[in-house]
């Protein structure tokens, strides 16, 4: 039982895990660098102007003299557009989810599935221009300025929709092929089978669904610039025109130098932040992420 | 190897070498035991049969003597266990060798996605076979040995994904006799398989008195008789597998010492 | 110098040389001659204008490589004082703390005031507008119109657009009473279009464009004096701004052969083109 | 009572998202069409995007393209075989990763339009170019690409593992030879899934790629992607609607290709693993 020439094949295995090792190391630390660099580029301005500021100034006047820096308006309108937008496209996007799996027929699953799946690729800038062409108009005749919290809902959950459908349609899918069976032999209604079992089953996945949908609504920029009216002050209704921090940041970094630049950097720290703390709650649910 | 030319006899005067001892061997999940104090002595050139009731351990133990138990997450083993006197759960051993020297066979006949002759060509090329016609000649007397020379001759080169059930695993054993191993070890290779190609596999095992070391996991009371010359009786006891007896297939049938055993053969338990 | 640059081509051109001038963060020890090479950044108004020039420019002296960013006109002063940029682009006069710089007028633009088509507004005063941007005057009742009311759009913080418009009404940003805040002049347009109560403010020629090209806007005149690219030409319309190219010092060498060019009447046509006004 | 409920509530779901893809895909159609021609495609822009074409945005885009896809594809693809194959020996470190890797497929684009601008563009001294937007990319494509591609290698059977584990065969030629095979279509799909995504940003290019709109010479050079142009198109140039339309419909045209070979890589995949 002699090992003839050959270079040893551990040294080889050994290699290969320090390689894909590091490769690992780095593709985590990715994160880290960009919030460290974000970090560090919105430190003028946290040190100037101090962590305080930046929610209790009068408002958002980063070039007034003296200057106003209060993110907070952006904030909630960020978590205002978001949450509206899962009000609408959660539900929707379960019951074109389940639509996909129990009733539709097989040819029609598959036309909107494909359907679906083009909406995913669509390009914001596309959503916000059908939002500042056509919806916006609309909802002007209706309660002017048309711009406002609501056009940037719907916009919005129309955009996160096709995320929704395909990651709970991935979590349904999955647990329908194990239960299906079993569920129909026990004589199951379609329903029954639906929300006793397939449901409760595929949680964690929907749950996923829901966070990473979540996650795309928070950082949505460009339909947001377009659609939401952009008035930095904190929205008092539906109609009201706001501001997302994604916004701001768009809307301004081109122009924005010194302590201006450093407090729109501020604005995506907070951004960063509110992504890390959903991760956080995803994990603490045990939710399971699909990247649809 | 020339131990394995040694004709096998069956008187049992001179006492044949060792070639699977355990001591204490302990096998945890996650710090939970799944086997416990496992003490074993396999002779060479036998053929072992593991019986008892499914989950107490019998897999777990066969895991353990080619290492298979790395690829587990969170599994540790303690106790020791050492193959023609060399200790194998060393960190430090040759855990390639290791696995050169003992053959698998699972329960679910795995050949790579490739063709037939690369699912043997592959191995015997890491083995560090360069010279092709030696890997040819290996790769038809491994086929011949298990009977499947004549069926795939003239289709070499189709997917190995391609053959029947009884086929492949005839296959994945070929891929592990290429190798040529000392010890053959089987994790209930026949379960999935009709009586037919249960019988050639039966066969097989039947030639290889001698030839291999062969550890045989079976729920098939029958097939433990047919084929082994010795038995291994695991039980859990005590939320863990264990060892319960162990001794020549005749005898252990005829008159099982322990009450578990005698309950079990006669389908009373288990 | 430049003859060289430009015949030792893109291949020998160093990457350092290309990455010290991109280093926007105002680090540059400028002094920086003109090579192959030029980077002009600043106005989004002015840019496309000089990207077009530029364009030209280039397919008549094969080698020259002009690079535009946008960036806002506060960029185009700071990048030109620096030496980041060899050209700013500035989409207004220049302040009096600005006399570092020597400005180039490439191209003549206004403000125009623009309201939705159906608006039988005709005309608004200073003070009216004034009003109407502080949110004294919500409707456009109060102004004469019908009964409906009025969404103020404002431009986003930082833009020259806003600068000259605040300066003009003499009013802060911090007073205005913004229902919709835009970016860009079109994003302003579509904006006024598609809401019958709303008033807002962008460069005339592209309302001009737009209001000609069946877009429902219409331009409003100021101080009795039509909107228009002809009244700002002929120097009567009272809210315009020049767009500038701006340097550190009179330009030399490649900088000052394309400033000539862009102010010369073989760009006319794409200044035309693009609605702004071009120089006599 | 509740069966007919349910399926009401599903074929009125369903109903609804095909209204509103019908009126938005209707409306990107009908506006963009007229813009639309071969001469489109295949000829530069001119007089700020209103006339000419895409013919050098597209050979930009593709550079930024290539740059993000070649960075994160080897990063990717090695984090995946570690996460795989090598991460249960450091469950804390796998862990680690994972989270990294989660937190930073919600990342929003525009923190990364940040990132890239000041660390590419201005730390690096790499300026607005094809390879600051081109790594910023990479940044953003990198999750997607570990966590189709880890997908892929955890879908391989178990079997084949043990199997090869068994023969006795080392890392890399069980790597090599049989789980790369085995989750290639898992690892095409990822690419051009990252790929569509990629395609699709506007917010983290804009400040990182630029503006420029000529024929890219080196990935020094600034270059205008094919979302950014759009989104100038719509909101910066007097007049250029029609070919922006006409721009967002060749976008959406490539996205549908994208996803259309992806389907067809799937269920090759799906065949050949049963």
């Amino acid at each position: 039982m002699s090992t003839p020439g050959r270079s040893s094949p551990p040294d080889g295995d050994a290699a290969l895990r320090a390689v894909t090792g590091l490769a690992a190391r780095l593709s985590g630390t990715v994160v880290v660098g960009i919030a460290l660099f974000v970090l560090w580029q919105a430190w003028p301005a946290l040190q100037a102007v101090g962590p305080l500021r930046f929610v209790t100034d009068a408002g958002w006047h980063p070039l007034a003299q003296p200057a106003q820096f209060n993110l907070l308006p952006m904030l909630v309108a960020s978590v205002a557009v978001t949450l509206g937008a899962m009000l609408l496209a959660g539900p929707l996007g379960l019951f074109t989810a389940i639509f996909m799996t129990d009733y539709a027929p097989p040819a029609l699953a598959r036309l909107l599935r494909g359907v679906v799946e083009l909406l995913a690729g669509v390009p914001s800038v596309v959503y916000g221009l059908w939002g500042l062409v056509t919806l916006v108009p609309l909802l002007a005749a209706w309660q002017p300025p048309g711009a406002s919290l609501l056009a940037g809902i719907l916009v919005l959950a129309l955009m996160i929709l096709p995320t929704m459908v395909l990651a709970s349609h991935a979590a349904i899918a999955g647990v329908a092929a194990e239960h299906r069976l079993t569920v129909a032999a026990l004589g199951f209604s379609c329903a029954g089978s639906l929300w006793g079992v397939l449901l409760p089953a595929a949680r964690a996945g929907l749950c996923g669904a829901l966070l990473l949908s979540t996650t795309r609504a928070l950082g949505e920029t460009m339909a947001m610039l377009m659609v939401t009216g952009n008035v930095a002050r904190m929205p008092d209704s539906l109609f009201a025109p706001a501001r997302t921090l994604t916004a701001n940041i768009a809307l301004e970094l081109a122009y924005a130098m010194d302590r201006h630049r450093a407090a729109l950097f501020v604005g995506g720290l907070l951004l960063t932040a509110l992504v890390l703390a959903l991760v956080r709650l995803a994990r603490g649910l045990g939710c399971a992420w699909r990247h649809a | 190897m020339s131990i394995h030319s040694l004709p096998t006899t069956t008187c049992a005067e001179p006492v044949p070498q060792t070639a699977l001892q355990a001591l204490d061997l302990t096998v945890r999940y996650r710090g939970r035991a799944a086997l416990r104090g496992v003490n074993l002595t396999v002779a060479d050139g036998s053929v072992t049969a593991l019986i008892g009731p499914s989950g107490c351990g019998k897999t777990s133990f066969l895991n353990c003597i080619n290492r298979m138990t790395d690829l587990i997450a969170g599994c540790e083993v303690s106790g020791t266990l050492s193959l023609f006197g060399e200790d194998v759960l060393t960190d430090g051993s040759n855990l390639l060798a290791l696995r050169r020297r003992v053959g698998m066979i699972f329960q679910r006949a795995n050949p790579f996605p490739l063709s037939i002759r690369r699912n043997l060509d592959l191995p015997l090329r890491e083995y560090g076979i360069r010279s092709a016609s030696e890997r040819a000649g290996r790769l038809e007397q491994a086929l011949r040995d298990v009977g499947l020379w004549r069926e795939v001759i003239d289709r070499l080169d189709d997917p190995a994904l391609a053959l029947s059930g009884g086929q492949r695993q005839r296959l994945c054993i070929a891929r592990a006799i290429a190798l040529e191993p000392q010890v053959l070890l089987m994790d209930e290779p026949c379960s999935g398989l009709d009586p037919h190609a249960t019988a050639a596999i039966e066969d097989l095992i039947h030639g290889w008195h001698g030839r291999y070391t062969v550890l045989i996991v079976t729920h098939n009371l029958a097939q433990a008789r047919r084929v082994s010359d010795h038995t291994a009786v695991f039980w859990l006891q005590d939320g863990a597998g264990t060892l319960v007896e162990h001794g020549p297939t005749g005898a252990l049938f005829a008159a099982p010492r322990h009450p578990v055993t005698a309950d079990y053969v006669a389908g009373r338990a288990g | 110098m430049g003859s060289d640059a430009v015949s030792g081509g893109r291949r020998a051109r160093p990457v350092i040389a290309m990455l010290l001038p991109l280093l926007l963060a105002g680090c540059g020890d400028g002094g920086k001659a003109a090579t192959g090479k030029l980077m002009l950044t600043g106005s989004s108004t002015v840019a496309p204008l000089a990207l077009e020039i530029a364009k030209r420019y280039e397919a008549d002296h094969p080698g020259v490589r002009i690079d535009v960013q946008t960036g806002g006109s506060s960029r185009g002063i700071t990048d030109a004082r620096s030496g980041v940029a060899d050209i700013g682009m500035v989409s207004r006069a220049l302040k009096p703390d600005e006399s570092d710089l020597v400005a180039h007028a490439i191209a003549h633009d206004g403000i125009a005031i623009i309201v939705h088509a159906s608006n039988p507004v005709t005309e608004l005063s200073a003070d009216q507008i004034r009003a109407i941007y502080r949110g004294q005057i919500a409707t456009w009742q109060a102004v004469g119109g019908p009964k409906r009311p009025i969404t103020v759009v404002n431009k986003a913080e930082g833009r020259s657009t806003l600068e000259l418009f605040l300066q003009h009404f003499g009013l802060a940003n911090t007073q205005i009473h913004a229902s919709v805040v835009i970016g860009d002049n079109e994003q302003g347009i579509k904006t006024v279009a598609g809401n019958p109560g709303a008033i807002g403010y962008v460069s005339v020629g592209a309302a001009e464009y737009a209001a000609t090209h069946e877009v429902a806007i219409r331009l409003l005149p100021l101080d009795g004096i039509p909107a228009s690219t002809v009244t700002v030409k002929d120097g009567r319309f009272p809210l315009s701004r020049p767009l500038n190219l701006v340097t550190r010092g009179q330009p030399q060498g490649l900088a000052g052969d394309f400033i000539a060019y862009a102010r010369s009447a073989a760009v006319h046509d794409r200044v035309r083109s693009l609605y702004f006004v071009p120089l006599d | 009572m509740r069966d007919r409920l349910s399926a009401v509530a599903a074929w009125g779901a369903a109903g609804m998202v095909l209204a509103a893809f019908a009126w938005l895909i209707g409306d990107v159609l009908w506006r963009g069409l007229p813009g639309l021609s071969w001469q489109f495609l295949v000829s530069a822009p001119a007089d700020a995007g209103r006339a000419g074409g895409i013919a050098s945005i597209l050979l930009a885009t593709v550079w930024i393209l290539a740059i993000a896809i070649g960075t994160a594809l080897p990063l990717g693809l090695a984090t995946a075989v570690w996460l795989a194959e090598f991460g249960h020996r450091q469950p804390r470190l796998q862990g680690h990763v994972n989270h990294a890797l989660d937190v930073l497929a919600g990342v929003p684009s525009i923190v990364f339009g940040l990132f890239g601008n000041a660390f590419f563009a201005v730390t690096l001294g790499l300026g607005f170019s094809i390879l600051s937007g081109g790594l910023t990319l990479a940044c953003m494509a990198l999750p997607i690409l570990v966590r189709v591609t880890g997908a892929g290698l955890q879908a391989v059977p178990a079997e084949l593992r043990q199997g090869a584990a068994a023969c006795g065969l080392t890392q890399w030629t069980t790597l090599s030879r049989l789980l790369l095979p085995a989750a290639l279509p898992a690892l095409l799909a990822g690419t051009l899934l990252g790929i569509g995504r990629a395609l699709a940003e506007t917010a983290a290019l804009i400040f990182t790629s630029g503006y420029v709109d000529r024929y890219p010479g080196s990935v020094f050079d600034s270059a205008r992607a094919l979302s950014v142009h759009i989104y100038d198109l719509a909101m910066n140039v007097p007049g250029g609607e029609r070919n922006g339309y006409a721009s967002a419909l060749v976008l959406v045209a490539l996205i549908l290709c994208i996803n259309l070979a992806t389907h067809a890589l799937a269920r090759g995949w799906q065949r050949s693993m049963s």
